[in-house]
């Protein structure tokens, strides 16, 4: 009985230290599938995972979870210990961050969507901006007259802002509340909460030779 | 460490198409300007006057235009609708009308504002969060995976046993001489044929007027495949009788006669 | 005297912790004073990379010192896991698999052999191939001039293509029989008798410096 244990727990330790590992050595988070493939067939992944964040929790470095997958990040509160500043020169345009904070808490958002919030046109280069820095990403095209791009926010930028999930957007339920999510007024019952998973019903795929181009572009 | 991520704040140029916005006192469009006036007036989106907000920007606007600024259509076109709004608001509606009332315009324009503070709200608590590569870091040293392709190859007992054969074979045709075959042509064939024939009008086998050459080719098979065409091409001609008795027997022929009578 | 001990604890807490971060984040190796200058003045750096070094002893990532400097790296028991392997089935080149054929036959064999059998130069890398895939192995050297080194089969090559032994490999005859020959060969032609046993009278052993290279390669 008492070997029993002993042989379990020996298991376990053996598993915290393939995926402690693994996790380091790399810097893009990681999906549990992913993981478990380097552990025992069979393995419950999700709770060795939460053993090995637990065991992190209070160290300089912390397991964190960004959009269902996971990673090593230096904990948030050495940040002041640890900011490099001087790679942040400039601060984002002001119309790239209000559009990337339209995606983020309106997507599956459209340009025309983006412009009516904040009326006025976006500059292509705007949107550029932002998939070039890998936070946004062309979901797919709306099925409505003139099938429109649909963009959404990544993985990446879940990982940059420090996001477990769109869940976690700041204020989202404050502005759920206040019915600042919907495109219409009156706000209508259903809240639209942002959206980053499959395509949705009203959305095709990005076809792989479509450019993205928008066709009435203003 | 996060260089796809920061580079691009470098690149200063504003698109060209933004430009023409900021002309207007370096507003980002009548929204904006609009937010900027309410804030003047009161902090709270939801207490301001409308009526008043609407005549502020129709002032600013005006006041830009007298000064000989050219004002981006976007600007115009809020101007014209802060215009409708305010008529609406200051001309009690008349109860049949189906335009929507001054009160629910203000309610849509205040909806509006609000939204964008929040969105801008939303973007500023966004730019404080922690964020990765200025506050949180990743691995700086991370550890590749190295994939090593190992190549399994495949090849069977018969394929090693069928290569050999080959090269050894290959090896062999150097001494390879092709043997001469000695074959009749049907020209030639045909042409024996009538010299051996000539006048008889006898039947007489085939074997018999070729008796000689078969006994000293090495292929005799070709000579009477060759004579046996040839003999029927001479037949159609009308120039010989073939007659064959019984099957597998002897063929013979002989001059026609009726050509000759004829 | 309690609450001292407590409060001091903490201060080797934080202090360890950010040592982690630090770390952690660096693209490289880092000094001890480098570090240093994140603690507190006075800390005792080397106590505290020591304890660090302890506490990560038995983890998946270790904290080692190299040349002076300290990083994290994937603890040396599990380096293999960074290391994958992927098979691919490939059908061999003709080159290789005629090479093989003439050295399973004519074993031992030179490159010279081999050529002469082949009519065509036979590439370093076809012999390489042949000796990673395990199927061949350098037996001696030829006691002739140039001194060639010979090849033959190894055990790999029986498993692999399922015989017993170097007698199974069918003959003159067999190979006739089984249409591989055609019949139109000159009696003249012989086939070698294989053999893979020990050293020949002619061979030399290879000694352990030696590399494999024949001078007169082509």
């Amino acid at each position: 009985m008492r070997d029993e244990v002993d042989e379990g727990a020996e298991v376990v330790e053996r598993q915290l230290r393939i995926l402690e590992a693994i996790l380091f050595a790399s810097a893009e988070p990681l999906a549990a599938d992913a993981l478990a493939e380097y552990l025992d067939r069979g393995a419950p992944i999700a709770e060795r995972l939460d053993l090995l964040r637990e065991r992190y929790a209070g160290r300089g470095v912390n397991l964190v979870q960004r959009g269902g997958k996971w990673a090593f990040r230096t904990a948030e509160d050495l940040r002041y210990l640890l900011q490099r500043e001087q790679q942040e020169t400039r601060s984002i345009p002001r119309a790239a961050l209000e559009t990337l904070s339209i995606i983020a808490y309106h997507q599956p958002a459209t340009r025309a969507e983006i412009e009516e919030v904040r009326g006025v046109a976006t500059g292509k280069g705007t949107i550029d901006l932002l998939m070039e820095a890998g936070w946004i990403r062309m979901r797919g095209r709306r099925r409505t007259p003139g099938r429109p791009v649909t963009y959404g926010t990544t993985d990446a930028f879940l990982d940059h802002f420090g996001l477990e999930s769109l869940s976690d957007l700041p204020g989202l339920e404050e502005l759920k509340g206040a019915g600042l999510l919907s495109g219409q007024l009156p706000p209508t019952m259903q809240m639209p909460l942002p959206f980053d998973g499959a395509l949705r019903e009203d959305e095709d795929p990005i076809e792989p030779d479509d450019a993205g181009d928008d066709e009435g572009g203003e | 460490m996060t260089t796809t991520q920061t580079d691009w704040l470098d690149q200063a140029a504003e698109p060209a198409e933004d430009v023409m916005y900021v002309d207007v006192g370096g507003y980002e469009g009548p929204l904006d300007l609009l937010l900027d006036l309410a804030r003047r007036q009161k902090v709270d989106l939801a207490a301001i006057s409308v009526l008043s907000l609407a005549e502020q920007y129709l002032g600013f606007i005006e006041s830009i235009r007298e000064r000989r600024i050219e004002v981006a259509a976007d600007y115009l076109v809020m101007a014209a609708w802060l215009a409708y709004l305010k008529s609406r608001l200051m001309v009690p509606q008349a109860a049949a009308d189906d335009e929507p009332t001054g009160e629910m315009l203000a309610a849509m324009l205040q909806f509006r504002l609000k939204r964008l503070a929040a969105m801008r709200q939303a973007g500023a608590r966004l730019m404080s969060r922690a964020r990765l590569g200025r506050d949180v870091f990743a691995r700086g040293m991370p550890e590749p995976l190295e994939v090593t392709r190992l190549s399994r190859w495949e090849a069977s007992l018969y394929d090693l046993l069928k290569a050999y054969s080959t090269q050894r074979e290959r090896g062999v045709v150097t001494q390879y001489a092709p043997v001469e075959r000695n074959v009749w042509s049907l020209q030639e064939a045909r042409e024996l044929l009538q010299r051996l024939i000539g006048d008889s009008a006898d039947w007489v086998p085939m074997d018999a007027y070729l008796s000689q050459y078969l006994a000293t080719a090495p292929e005799p098979a070709t000579i009477r495949a060759s004579s046996f065409a040839s003999s029927l091409e001479l037949v159609r001609l009308g120039e010989i009788d073939l007659r064959q008795t019984e099957t597998f027997g002897p063929l013979f022929m002989r001059r026609r006669r009726d050509r000759r009578d004829a």
